[in-house]
């Protein structure tokens, strides 16, 4: 086999942002028809540099080459023009509009009527339906995507990005929000675009699969390249050790469960919504960690929404440590010493524009009022340097806008927003999206550390082996009702597949 | 008494002292044209500094204090409200500034305040009371006016801006002139037209659409809104074919001039901008020079010793040269 | 989505209609789109601005504008106090293309301080609001016109705002033909074009339009250069309609335009709009206006009752809108 | 972060005194000041509406309500037109303290629609703004004023207005201190309270807001009424100042105040937005309305030359911001 020919050159890329060098003579060479895994640390500078590469940001300096030629990309339209297509990290939905307007917005087919040229929607309804079938997705194309699931939209972005027909395709944690299915219909996708001699550049936190996907990875610490290698010569544990400068082995933390009395029950639980849960009753105990399995769909995410009282319930019952309980609102909530970490970092999680201290102080606020109303400003500070320190939050200060932290950190400050108001029972929906594998295991610790102080936990992971790795017990729904409970040590990935799959009817 | 004179020759000679002018409203019809006779009426004799108030009291205020700070040798003050004129009274006395206030006249405990206040304008009532009278003249002269032969004047109102002083006096001695002659009236409709053409024929149209061919007379505070109700009168098929129904106004405005020629328009009044621009400037320069004010060195009979009153003025298709 | 204006339209007609049988009548219903199709075609120009995320304060002084340049250039002959005394007639179509000229530069002076210069729209255009009435007003003060209002227009101009379209009892006045042309036209514009969905994307989401390789720049020109025509349009229709102008008039009208699109259901967030949503928000103004001066309500009672069902028409369309979730 | 708007305050006022030496002078700084006063007090009132992402449109209408009512209770015993001819002279405080009350009651009650019935804040505050107005002048018509200017005010009251506090050749006027003891508060409000982090909160993001146990209906209320009580405040002031009051006062000040805000660095899309940044807005039109004046400009240039100001100072600053990228 003859080595494929470089497609893709970026040479000696720095970027700075204030107090930030993102990016540190960063080199990377890319081949037409393979798959080159670019991985490192929340904040390693990979979306950064992938955000260069397509003319979002202007690099400081550097140069970069397509075919061997320098080109020079000032915007996102040089780089499509140039055969460059990407899958951002952060979505990017046009909310009130439909599945097709998304997918050809800046390219929409049109028929000239004389001087005049009109939307072609015929061909764009054809052109999109088109697509779906070739890339095997069962999406609307007239549905608006507004109140999509997260998935969805995030498989709309992939059809898009494919759909450019580009040379390069960058994908930045494209399987984020996808579940199992769709992950593996998206590597189906990406093998046939390596066949057309597309090369891709593949983002991601997940080990598994860089090591399935990628022919090549390159490895970033600190906005510097540390080294490329052949996907073959590498194990997860090589990987973890270039990305964080240091050993990592125990992917999960040893622990012994006790698990305590009953601290919150729930009888019934039922949605207002037909196709929202229904029937749901479990118990979560003192010092436990309670999985919640299943496919998207399964609506576990309304389910603890409804817990936290940001959703209505029609019926059912709820118990705080043995006591009849009413949650109507997050305050409510609050008030029972719960937390949520929401699944939807952008939409429901940060306040783009604000400070990291308000980002992280917000929800403890209560607590820092002293006399006449007035804030303790020092303790604040305080308390917000020590938790994001604790959860290695990298960040030039805490005075930095939060929309300016690399998209893991801002999850990071978010587990530490509800860490700090110190809640018995944490609510923790996809805690580790996007998060990297030494943050990841650093999370792991602390929700140990926290059972092991008696605080009980529910956690839905689409991540079958942080599902198995870390619950205690896994409770699995299936299109809204509850189709099992499994002891977590004893648990296998069949049976959870099997469960989450029983429709009850 | 009106009828402006030329300058007087002593004040002219004095080093160039400078008039704070603050008009209420910069782009008002009528003031435009008293302030433009102001900076006419000043040429060669005195600096004046016209500003905007922007229709509204505080702004006044601060033009004030700013005259105030700049020294200026007299004030001419169109007040927004003419019960401001008290604290600005109060700031002019302080800082020893006479001042003249003109076109809308402060109450009379304000004017007592000081020896150095004046006012020149008109009486806002004397203009309701002439279009009035306008209305007046023509049911008299013609009969067939009051279609529903009932004795009574069913009329109709278009109000200038709500609270304005004009507005709210022009609508009261309107109506009450046609009283006052014996002529019973019955309103059929009032409504605000903001002293707007387009207000003015919007309203109209309402009004047509509710009381169709009742209408015997329209009133409108302002030519503007006149102008407005006779388009609106027009597309109702009005003045045509022997259709006619009396329409008054106020300010004798060009295009109200030319609707008198066209015999859509009875009647207007003439505010008289000339006079009373001409009139603030020669007692305003008087008062800057040092002198009191007086018929030989302001061209006006001053009354009681502080009121320079110029007349309102009735314009028909007559005499509209009189406005011109 | 949003039916629920459509039937406070039709709620408020009934009730105005049950309080005054006569209000339901052809006259009054032409009167009513009469006294909305300027409106209509000022409130289509704000949509566009609104939809792209934007505002535009300068809609009612570029009105102002573009009614005292049409006005200036089409006065009859032998008119007392001509703008120009020694203009000989211009042919119709010159003034008032160069009054939507005057429009269209300033709606590109506009979306040039917001694309180029990345001012927020509504700095951008609060300041070209104040500029263009400085302007007109020191236009409107050229000598021998002095500030005094415009008038003695031309038959053939005003005849574009009070004539009608065939004779017979009904006619159909042509301004509402023109309103109800540019209405299809800025249908075609926000559903068939690229432009259109562009607008769509840029106020749904720039950070969308930016990486799908959308030239916002370009596009928020074009679109604030439209709105800037049609305002310019209407000022033309108003001067012609009321066959006068001063440099007063239009002034609010952008008060007025974004809260027709905004109780027709476009969002000041961006994004969300439709022309016969906004067609409806005109309307229900219209007949609001129309109707409380109809039925003969003091004025001051209006204002109280015009605020009163504003808020009401939007929290009714809103609360239908919440039940879903 | 935007220090780039003190550049321009300090290069506008070193631009007018190179024109004008005696512009740099102890009166005239007062006088910007003293000018600027109850304008900042209104101003800050609308950065709490505009920073949850609100605007509000009834500010100056609110100005004029409490203006009227204040007056109409405050007048001499022996003025020929009173307001309320039987009425003794109350505590300077009681009417003062019901006019702030009425400006808090239209707060309490746009933020009622705002958070309850979910009507977007433009919506929501134009009905109340007209509203306001209608109710306003209903009172202000009611026998025996009818309509009448409202003037012979109590000279303790005008005190409050006109008064300083120190004798000597500079005495601070009290309004000075008046708005330098509410920014100061704000400042609190906004920077050391819970109050003020939720209302930037809010802004910042609603759906995270309420996810994180703020109860967004509660804070919107008290925002909307804290905002209300200072229009109240200041439109009291505002007849104090000027020893009268019409239902005209305050007009169109909302315009003013966002503008203000926006100049001032506040974000039209909500959460963000200082106190000195709010403070410099209002200065800078302060500078600019007076400075242009005290050059003798004529007023429509005025116009032209204050909206070309706002915009650059603006893209200036916007510029500055975005080379950062
Ligand atoms: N717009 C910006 N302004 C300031 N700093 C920024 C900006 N974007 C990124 N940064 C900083 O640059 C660094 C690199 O961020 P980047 O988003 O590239 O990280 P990443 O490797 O993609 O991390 P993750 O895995 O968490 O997505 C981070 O420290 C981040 O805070
Ligand atoms: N019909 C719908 N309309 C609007 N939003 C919906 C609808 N169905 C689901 N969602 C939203 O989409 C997201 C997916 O949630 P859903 O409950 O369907 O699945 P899930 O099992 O909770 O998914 P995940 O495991 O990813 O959390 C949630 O935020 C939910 O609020
Ligand atoms: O305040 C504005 C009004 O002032 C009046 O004096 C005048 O007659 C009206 O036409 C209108 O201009
Ligand atoms: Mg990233
Ligand atoms: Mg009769």
């Amino acid at each position: 086999m003859t080595e494929p020919p470089i497609l893709l050159e970026m040479n000696n890329i720095s970027k700075e942002f204030p107090g930030v060098k993102a990016l540190n003579d960063v080199t990377l060479r890319i081949s037409a028809g393979k798959v080159h895994a670019l991985v490192g640390e929340n904040g390693a500078g990979k979306s950064t540099l992938m955000k260069c590469l397509f003319g979002i940001y202007k690099p400081d300096s550097g140069e970069i080459f397509l075919n061997g030629e320098k080109v020079d990309i000032n915007s996102s339209k040089d780089a499509l023009n140039n055969g460059i297509s990407m899958i951002h990290q952060e979505l990017h939905p046009v909310p009130h509009r439909n599945v097709m307007d998304n997918i050809w917005l800046g390219r929409f087919p049109v028929k000239s009527f004389g001087l005049f040229k009109f939307i072609d929607e015929t061909k764009m309804l054809q052109d999109t339906q088109a697509l779906f079938k070739e890339l095997e997705m069962d999406i609307k194309p007239t549905a608006t995507v507004g109140g999509m699931s997260v998935s969805k939209i995030q498989s709309i972005e992939i059809a898009k990005a494919v759909s450019f027909s580009s040379k390069v395709i960058v994908m930045d944690e494209p399987t984020s929000s996808l579940t199992g299915n769709e992950v593996e219909q998206l590597f189906k996708i990406i093998c046939d675009l390596k066949k057309r001699g597309v090369a891709i550049i593949y983002i991601s936190h997940k080990m598994e699969e860089i090591l399935e996907i990628s022919d090549e990875v390159t490895v970033m610490r600190d906005g510097r390249k540390i080294g490329t290698w052949p996907a073959a010569e590498l194990t997860t544990d090589i990987i973890i050790s270039k990305m964080v400068g240091r050993d990592l082995t125990n992917r999960f933390p040893e622990r012994n469960c006790i698990p305590g009395e009953v601290v919150l029950k729930a009888v019934d639980l039922t949605s207002p919504r037909s196709k929202s849960f229904k029937n749901v009753s479990f118990e979560l105990r003192k010092g436990e960690v309670l999985g919640i399995g299943g496919l998207v769909g399964a609506q576990r995410t309304e389910l603890i929404e409804a817990l936290f009282g940001l959703r209505a319930l029609t019926a059912g019952e709820l118990y705080v440590k043995g006591k009849k309980v009413k949650i109507n609102s997050p305050s409510d909530a609050k008030k029972h010493k719960m937390a949520l970490l929401t699944e939807e970092r952008r939409v429901t999680g940060i306040f783009p524009v604000l400070s990291i201290l308000e980002n992280t102080a917000v929800a403890k606020q209560a607590n820092y009022e002293t006399r006449f109303f007035l804030l303790n400003d020092a303790l604040r500070k305080e308390e917000t340097v020590q938790s994001i320190q604790k959860l290695r939050v990298k960040t030039p200060s805490i005075k930095t806008a939060i929309k300016n932290l690399s998209g893991g950190n801002q999850q990071k400050v978010l587990l530490a927003r509800w860490l700090l108001t110190e809640p018995e029972i944490l609510l923790l929906d996809e805690p580790t999206r996007g998060i990297d594998v030494g943050a990841k295991f650093e999370i792991y610790t602390i929700i140990t550390e926290l059972v092991k102080q008696g605080k009980s936990i529910i956690m839905i992971t689409s991540e079958m082996p942080e599902l198995l790795g870390m619950s205690d017990r896994i409770m699995v729904m299936c299109e809204g009702q509850v189709t099992g409970v499994v002891e977590g040590k004893a648990a296998t990935e069949e049976e959870i597949m099997r469960l989450a799959t029983l429709r009850m009817v | 008494g009106c009828g402006g004179s030329q300058q007087s020759a002593s004040v002219a000679d004095k080093a160039k002292a400078v008039i704070g002018v603050a008009i209420y409203k910069f782009d008002d019809t009528f003031m435009t044209g008293v302030r433009n006779a102001i900076s006419k009426a000043a040429e060669g004799k005195v600096q004046v500094d016209i500003v905007d108030s922007q229709n509204s009291q505080p702004t006044q205020n601060d033009k004030v204090d700013l005259f105030i700070t700049k020294k200026v040798n007299a004030l001419a003050i169109n007040p927004v409200d003419r019960t401001a004129a008290s604290v600005i009274i109060d700031k002019a006395k302080k800082a020893n500034i006479p001042v003249v206030f003109l076109n809308r006249e402060p109450l009379p405990e304000d004017m007592k305040k000081w020896d150095k206040v004046y006012y020149v304008g008109a009486r806002a009532e004397e203009s309701g009371t002439i279009s009035g009278q306008l209305i007046v003249d023509y049911w008299k002269a013609h009969p067939e006016m009051d279609k529903n032969k009932d004795g009574v004047l069913q009329y109709v109102m278009l109000k200038g801006e709500p609270g304005h002083q004009d507005a709210e006096l022009r609508t009261k001695f309107s109506v009450k002139a046609v009283e006052d002659a014996g002529i019973k009236v019955e309103k059929l409709a009032e409504d605000t037209g903001m002293w707007d053409r387009v207000k003015g024929q919007e309203k109209m149209a309402a009004f047509l659409a509710a009381n169709g061919d009742k209408i015997e007379a329209v009133f409108a505070n302002n030519d503007d809104m006149a102008l407005g109700a006779i388009e609106a009168l027009k597309a109702k098929g009005y003045f045509k074919d022997g259709k006619y129904i009396p329409v008054v106004g106020v300010d004798a405005t060009a295009p109200a001039l030319k609707a008198l020629e066209d015999g859509t328009l009875l009647g207007t009044v003439l505010n008289d901008a000339n006079n009373q621009g001409k009139a603030t400037l020669n007692i305003a320069n008087a008062l800057a020079q040092g002198l009191t004010p007086n018929k030989e060195n302001t061209g006006f009979d001053i009354v009681d010793g502080k009121y320079v009153w110029i007349s309102y003025k009735k314009i028909t298709k007559e005499n509209m040269n009189d406005a011109k | 989505m949003q039916h629920a204006i459509y039937i406070v339209l039709v709620v408020l007609t009934a009730a105005i209609a049950i309080y005054d049988p006569r209000f339901l009548s052809i006259t009054t219903i032409r009167d009513i789109l009469l006294q909305s199709s300027t409106r209509a075609i000022i409130a289509l120009g704000a949509a566009f601005i609104l939809i792209t995320g934007g505002v535009d304060l300068s809609t009612g002084r570029v009105v102002g504008l573009t009614a005292v340049l049409s006005a200036s250039m089409l006065q009859v002959a032998d008119y007392s106090r001509k703008f120009y005394p020694n203009m000989p007639d211009l042919p119709l179509w010159m003034p008032i293309l160069l009054a939507v000229l005057a429009g269209l530069l300033v709606g590109i002076i506009n979306g040039f301080i917001v694309a180029r210069l990345s001012v927020p729209p509504f700095i951008a255009t609060l300041g070209t609001m104040v500029i263009v009435y400085g302007v007109n007003s020191i236009y409107f003060d050229l000598k021998p016109n002095e500030s005094q209002p415009i008038g003695g227009l031309r038959p053939d101009f005003t005849e574009l705002g009070s004539g009608a379209f065939g004779t017979g009892d009904y006619p159909i006045p042509y301004i509402i033909l023109f309103a109800i042309i540019i209405a299809f036209i800025v249908w075609v514009i926000f559903n068939k074009t690229r432009l259109g969905k562009n607008m769509y994307a840029i106020g749904g989401n720039v950070n969308a339009a930016v990486v799908s390789g959308i030239n916002v720049g370009l596009n928020l020109l074009i679109l604030y250069s439209i709105a800037g025509a049609l305002y310019g349009l209407a000022g033309v229709l108003e001067a012609a309609r009321t066959g006068g102008a001063t440099n007063n008039y239009g002034n609010m009208y952008e008060l007025d335009a974004i809260a027709a699109c905004v109780v027709g259901g476009v969002s000041t967030a961006g994004g969300i709009g439709t022309v016969p949503g906004v067609l409806a928000g005109v309307l229900i103004f219209g007949v609001i206006n129309y109707g409380l001066t109809f039925i003969g309500m003091n004025p001051y009672w209006q204002l109280i009752i015009k605020g009163l069902i504003i808020v009401a028409a939007v929290a009714f369309d809103i609360r239908k809108y919440l039940t879903k979730k």
